[in-house]
């Protein structure tokens, strides 16, 4: 069921919830809704199940117009962020809530809701639990229960309010990969709200960043990492390092350090970079003179983390370098050293601006 | 208009049922609590300024504020102390009866005004098991104010307890550890860090208390002993009031009764409503 | 684990003046209901109860109870699932509205009531010209009881309701349920014993209620005498054992009551422990 | 079906009296009639009770110990104007006065009005705000001063102040003053009426209390009427009527100074004249103008008894 | 204040929360308490701490011992977990707390209080914030408001339960960053308890890995990822990938795959590796034939994220690779290559041992 959001707008009080928005989604799409805290992620979930009015707009379920369609007729299943079990139901009654809930004639008999809710829970392996009480499970076992409690009903779309924000890291990985199997196996559409970057780009076939109530951009996680729109997309989809100086003849220069920026307008100027693109050398080149001093070293996995500091930097860099080229260098605390950023990210109303340095 | 305006908002209400309650609600609140109301006002809309002011401000009347005022401020000061004393007690301490005395706790509210007010006007009086003791202390209790005092304290006891006794219960130990860590004694740590925690809960149990004193009739007739000047409270006043068919009088001071008690529920809520926005967040 | 307070002599002297107040305040009054109710010996105290007024005002206030606590339960819950669960305008007007009854002495209600309802009331007025008659008769006494005990279910529910939010109820909507099967198999559960918490203490408060009925019962023994109505006459009537006698009657409601209530929260705090 | 009921309403303190009263009015109706009824009861400060069937308490007889309570009825056309003067004695089929009850041995010396005055007594009446007993107290008391000062309306009043002043509780009903005074021992003196006094004799044994009649004091008349309007309604026109007719008869009369009330009946008064010593008994009318009059001056707000009790 | 914990346990009822444990802190260090939940990293620290009465063992801060000192006069510092800031009082009053808590003799004047107090709110970064009541405050100031009532009585000891639990991933590393420099700067000895590895290992002089009421390891940062004294620290401290089967003749076999693993004694066993330490390729080499099917693909950062499957594998072996070998390798969704681990870990009760492969 593929699914199309015109101008869909909502204001609280004085509170701009959502700037008219449009979103079409394509039938079995999984589709991320990522925003900071606020950015109206929830509220646009909820005027798709129709939980919530839209001042203004429309929503249409494939060619169906639902905007004025009660929740209960627009076939959707949601899974709310805490789950909203039913605790004082077991999980079987959980999952059979829905089915019992039908009008009498559509009903199925009591064996029929027995056979589909236990085929429901195999599904998200939880068969054994079907006796318990909510309050019995872990955080993701509760989670799958919601899952299976929005299926029961074979709704045409499913939509998730931060479906694993209350979990811990390793469940949390987990249930990312069984959803997108389950997603792939099913094949229903569904949208997802998310404030973790990396949920939104490991799950998602598109993701939708979100702030202040306005789409930022909607793209495949790639592009969205390698082209990201506009500053905020950047800056909201990783770790960043600010560079602030002035542009002159394609060198902008900061305090003793400079680097070369061909291309960049002349005049005051932040370019932005990622810890991956700061790398390091014993000289400065040409392109480059960027004198800094590390200031500390914290292994993780494969790479060593760094932070690195200088009289001309604000606030200090972080670096991620290789074992290797960490060994290499022989780096230690208070080391003297030069950074050769092999990319630049500029952003100004014009939109986005990439300069490559030859690095790495 | 604004029924139109309800009913297109409530067609698009997610959940059911919002007519069906408001039509139950507004229906009930009209016919039990606003109808009578308005029988009140109706009656002192037939008075003149001057005649309103004439009843209210009758001497006796003012005495029976300054009698019931002082034995309703006697009796909430008391379980402001009594009740702070007894949810400490009973969250803090373990000791064998807890259950009971916590259980006990609620009598006042269980157990029927009038009962009680017998059984106090037994106990208190010069024959009864305490009143012949105090007594001979020379403290007679049973038709002094101190009396009334006491009827009103027994009738308004689990207010403060249960206001109190669950923030206490919710006040995580870390903040008695904190104080302590940073060298705190208990005597300093109760009265600078826990006590100001309590403070909301308190002040509002204390008002609650203070508000229902205010009103009781069943518990504080039977041992007021009714002496002009000096044992009439206003709840008999207007009772007495009624007996004389004076109806004017009657809802003149019953308007002031109802007035300042409503007039102190508002405040109550109001400021524990500012306390609560500064613990909270929100506007200093 | 340190806690203020903890020192052994601190905590003995509190136990000890809290155990002496209770005692004091509390149990003593008990008891002596009891032993006042006993003083003329078992047979007289069953020869008390069985008399016809006694017999009467039981019934009076078992009817008086009965019609009370149904009405202000279902008033209680749609109230309380009007306010907590939709946003209009005037819903704190409405929250406020319901805690007139605290506010209000029973005697300023009993008053209200009758100036409404009695023969020169504009609407007793017109019901006596239908030979309707409301005050001085039960169906008053059951009005204004529903006054003095509204707020009791609505304000147990309302918190606990607020503070479990609508997500369960918006969860049923999704999964396609009606209005009855939410409130049936989703809020109900969850507000049991919120209810029946309120319904306990609107039926120690209705069973009990003295000023407001005294101003509006008319004292017609046998006829329009509540139990407490009754204990007042019977103890102006020389008859000190008699009512200490109804006395005991409701003192042993009253502890019923708080062994109910015990009971609730002794099981919400097992299951809560079980969680 | 249900036999009729009549309701009767009544003052505080007389709840024994028509307890004994109405099993022997059913009796007699039965005989007379051949008809089964039963009689209900409410009582109250007869003052409470002639509001409450303003309101609408439907009772088809009122057995009160005031004038003026009646009075409010007739005024609100419940009752007839002339009720009075239907049946016999002014409407009352018996009378008591004011006297004084006191503890064994009367340590405190009390004889007359005057020594309750003093400064070392403690008095326990109702009030006479609410209760028509309360009323007869105030009313006697300075029946005995106007006599007692010759009319000095000064000396009156410091009497009156005095005597005010010496009441240590006031209770809303007859009913309450004698609980205080008896079960609470406050009080030196319970001033009541003389049935009432002696009825607590008679309660609470001989040994413990001593009945002090003074010598002037006031006539205390208990006015009963039917309440037409009411008694109509509940097609009880010709049953109420009997009621108050029985309580002239001569079986009632007996039982009436059963319980120490004086009664007007020769034979039975003769029979039980050793009961009521003689004293001066002052008609309210006379001292007061009229009640109505004794109303106004006294006990309206701000009238006689607000401003001595006023300090 | 050096600190030497000697031979401390406790038990809770049937629960046995700290086996006897030794530990030795020297002056001025900052050690991490690491472990999962229910490890006994609180009761460790609430113990040192005099919050909690060990059942046995001794405590000495410096030469003198404080096993039976009462925490007031133990002279130190505790920033719990959820900051237990006074919400009644004013940031200031919360940092002079201390100073006002003191004998009358000790007192300092109220304009010495008012003068420490503004320092520290300096130092902290609050000073702008005196006025406010900790409710309005973010997370990380009132995390900063905590700390600075925890210094106002100068401890010798510093002790942190969860400092950084509450906050955002953002907050939480500039408050790292912060509290070294604070450390570095002040020269108290710190004990903090973490249950983020990341946040353990960029923080501590020493870790202390936890688990069960026992010490597992104290080690460096590095030397605790580098060479992890168990099983256990190996699996806590990163993301581990599996590899089961039977070893003869210095070579695991497991269905359809095989890795040379010279040293290994024969036998069935389990080793582990980290994503990291997985490298693809298009062929197999003599010493590794693990065919895998790239299942999913997540760039994050510098690396791509790889899912790896195959029939050998029970749970898919997660892989990073960079952007350059991803594009180098042309892999796609589905593609089949071989997997070449670069390092093996096996752990057994006799201790850790690892096997180099030559690859990479
Ligand atoms: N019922 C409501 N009443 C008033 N304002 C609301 C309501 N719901 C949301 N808002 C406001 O609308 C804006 C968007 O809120 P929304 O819940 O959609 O954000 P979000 O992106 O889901 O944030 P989070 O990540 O914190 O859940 C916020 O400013 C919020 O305060
Ligand atoms: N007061 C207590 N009573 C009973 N058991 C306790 C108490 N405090 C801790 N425990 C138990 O002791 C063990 C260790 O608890 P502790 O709080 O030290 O763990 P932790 O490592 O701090 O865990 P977390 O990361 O969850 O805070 C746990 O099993 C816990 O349940
Ligand atoms: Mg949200
Ligand atoms: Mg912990
Ligand atoms: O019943 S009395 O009016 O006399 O109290």
């Amino acid at each position: 069921m593929s699914i199309r959001i015109s101008q869909i707008d909502k204001t609280y009080g004085a509170t701009r919830a959502l700037e008219p928005i449009d979103l079409d989604i394509r039938d079995g799409e999984l589709i991320g809704l990522l925003g900071p805290s606020g950015s109206g992620k929830t509220t646009l979930l909820r005027i798709v199940a129709g939980l919530e009015q839209a001042d203004g707009g429309t929503i249409h379920f494939g060619e169906r117009e639902v905007t004025q369609v009660h929740v209960r007729e627009r076939r959707i299943g949601f899974v709310f962020q805490h789950y909203a079990l039913f605790r004082h139901m077991s999980v079987f009654e959980n999952v059979a809530f829905g089915l019992r809930a039908l009008p009498r004639r559509q009903r199925p008999s009591n064996s029929d809701i027995r056979t589909r809710v236990m085929q429901l829970l195999e599904m998200v392996r939880l068969s054994a639990f079907a006796e318990r009480f909510p309050a019995q499970l872990s955080g993701g076992q509760q989670q799958r229960v919601a899952l299976a409690r929005a299926l029961a009903l074979k709704p045409d779309v499913l939509l998730l309010d931060e479906p694993f924000g209350a979990l811990d890291a390793k469940v949390r990985q987990e249930l990312r990969r069984w959803l997108r199997h389950l997603h792939e196996e099913l094949g229903f559409t569904s949208l997802f709200v998310t404030h973790d970057q990396e949920e939104a780009l490991e799950l998602s076939d598109r993701v939708v960043v979100m702030s202040n109530g306005r789409v930022e951009q909607i793209a495949t996680p790639d592009t969205l990492y390698r082209e990201p729109a506009n500053r905020f997309v950047f800056e909201f989809l990783g770790e960043v390092n600010r560079l602030e100086g002035d542009v002159a003849n394609g060198r902008l220069t900061c305090g003793n350090a400079s680097v070369s920026v061909p291309g960049v307008e002349p005049g005051r100027r932040e370019l932005l970079l990622r810890p991956h693109e700061v790398h390091l050398a014993e000289h400065a080149i040409p392109a480059a003179h960027l004198p800094i001093t590390v200031a500390a070293i914290v292994p993780v996995g494969a790479e060593v983390r760094l932070e690195l500091e200088a009289d001309w930097l604000e606030e200090p860099w972080l670096a991620s370098v290789s074992h290797a080229e960490f060994e290499r260098l022989g780096i230690t605390r208070g080391r003297r050293l030069f950074a050769l950023p092999s990319r630049l990210h500029g952003f100004d109303a014009a939109g986005a601006q990439n300069v490559a340095l030859p690095v790495g | 208009m604004i029924a139109a305006t309800l009913r297109r908002r409530a067609s698009r209400r997610v959940l059911p049922g919002f007519g069906l309650s408001l039509g139950v609600t507004l229906t009930f609140v009209s016919l039990i609590l606003l109808l009578p109301l308005t029988s009140l006002v109706g009656q002192l809309s037939q008075l003149s300024l001057s005649q309103y002011w004439f009843l209210i401000s009758d001497p006796r009347i003012l005495a029976s504020y300054r009698v019931t005022l002082l034995a309703a401020a006697v009796a909430a000061l008391f379980n402001a102390a009594f009740g702070l004393l007894m949810a400490w007690v009973l969250v803090r301490y373990e000791f064998p009866g807890k259950r009971l005395v916590d259980a006990l706790m609620d009598l006042p509210f269980a157990l029927p005004t009038a009962v009680a007010g017998v059984t106090l006007a037994t106990l208190y009086s010069s024959q009864g098991w305490v009143g012949r003791w105090l007594e001979t202390l020379g403290l007679p209790i049973a038709y002094t104010w101190v009396g009334i005092a006491l009827a009103m304290a027994f009738t308004s006891i689990p207010f403060v307890v249960r206001t109190v006794q669950p923030i206490l219960e919710d006040l995580p130990s870390e903040v008695d550890e904190a104080a302590v860590t940073l060298g705190a004694r208990d005597g300093h740590a109760f009265r600078r860090v826990i006590l100001p925690h309590l403070w909301p809960a308190l002040v509002t149990g204390t008002g609650l208390a203070f508000v229902r004193s205010l009103g009781e009739f069943g518990a504080v007739i039977f041992i007021a002993g009714g002496k002009p000047f000096e044992t009439e409270i206003t709840s008999l006043m207007i009772f007495v009031k009624l007996q004389e068919y004076d109806y004017a009088g009657a809802t003149a001071v019953a308007s002031i009764v109802l007035a300042t008690s409503l007039a102190l529920l508002l405040v109550i809520n109001l400021w524990q409503g500012r306390f609560t926005r500064r613990l909270h967040g929100g506007g200093a | 684990m340190i806690r203020i307070g903890d020192a052994p002599g601190v905590r003995r002297l509190l136990i000890g003046v809290a155990l002496v107040l209770t005692a004091l305040f509390l149990l003593l009054p008990l008891v002596a209901i009891f032993a006042q109710a006993l003083m003329g010996g078992i047979d007289l105290y069953w020869q008390n109860l069985s008399d016809r007024y006694t017999l009467a005002a039981i019934g009076l206030t078992l009817l008086v109870t009965l019609l009370t606590v149904p009405i202000n339960l279902v008033f209680g819950i749609f109230l309380a699932w009007l306010v907590t669960r939709f946003n209009f305008p005037g819903r704190r007007l409405l929250q406020t509205l319901i805690d007139i009854p605290f506010a209000v002495s029973p005697v300023v209600a009993g008053l209200v009531y009758l100036l409404l309802y009695g023969r020169n009331g504009w609407l007793g007025g017109w019901l006596d010209g239908y030979d309707i008659q409301i005050m001085f008769a039960w169906p008053g006494i059951v009005l204004v009881t529903i006054f003095v005990t509204c707020p009791f279910v609505a304000r147990e529910l309302i918190p606990l309701m607020q503070a479990q939010g609508a997500r369960e109820e918006e969860a049923a909507v999704t999964l396609g349920a009606s209005g009855w099967t939410i409130f049936r198999r989703v809020t109900l559960p969850k507000i049991r014993h919120a209810l029946l918490y309120g319904v306990i203490l609107t039926n120690a408060r209705a069973v009990g209620e003295f000023g407001a009925v005294s101003v509006v019962a008319g004292a017609i023994r046998g006829q329009t005498n509540t139990l407490p109505l009754q204990v007042e006459q019977l103890y102006q009537d020389y008859n000190t054992v008699g009512a200490f006698t109804s006395a005991s009657l409701l003192a042993l409601l009253a502890l019923l009551t708080l062994a109910a209530k015990a009971a609730l929260e002794w099981r919400a705090a097992r299951r809560e422990s079980l969680a | 079906d249900q036999p009729r009921e009549l309701l009767n309403a009544s003052y505080d303190i007389a709840r024994e009296l028509f307890a004994a009263v109405n099993p022997k009015f059913v009796d007699w109706w039965q005989q007379q009639h051949d008809e089964q009824v039963s009689v209900k009861q409410s009582h109250g400060g007869s003052s409470t009770q002639a509001r409450s069937i303003m309101q609408g308490l439907r009772a088809d007889v009122v057995t009160f110990n005031q004038v003026t309570d009646v009075n409010v009825l007739a005024d609100a056309g419940l009752v007839a104007k002339d009720w009075q003067a239907q049946y016999p004695n002014h409407a009352s089929p018996y009378y008591s006065t004011t006297a004084f009850l006191v503890r064994k041995g009367n340590p405190k010396q009390i004889e007359n009005w005057d020594d309750l005055a003093r400064d070392d007594v403690e008095l326990v009446f109702p009030n006479p705000k609410t209760s028509g007993n309360g009323r007869y107290t105030y009313l006697a008391a300075w029946a005995y001063a106007d006599q007692a000062f010759d009319g000095d309306k000064a000396k009156i009043e410091a009497y009156m102040k005095r005597f005010l002043g010496n009441v240590e509780v006031f209770d809303t009903g007859g009913r309450g003053a004698t609980t205080t005074f008896v079960e609470r021992g406050i009080g030196d003196v319970l001033i009541t009426f003389e049935s009432e006094v002696n009825n607590i004799r008679s309660e609470y044994g001989q040994d413990g209390y001593e009945v002090v009649v003074p010598p002037v004091s006031i006539l205390a008349e208990f006015p009963v009427a039917v309440v037409e309007e009411y008694a109509e309604r509940n097609g009880n026109l010709d049953l109420a009527k009997g009621y108050l007719d029985y309580l002239y008869t001569e079986e009632a009369q007996r039982l009436l100074a059963g319980f120490n009330y004086r009664v007007n009946d020769e034979a039975v008064a003769a029979e039980f004249s050793d009961r009521f010593p003689q004293t001066e008994l002052l008609r309210v009318e006379d001292v007061f103008g009229s009640w109505p009059e004794a109303m106004k001056t006294h006990f309206a707000s701000g009238g006689e008894l607000d401003q001595l009790q006023r300090r």
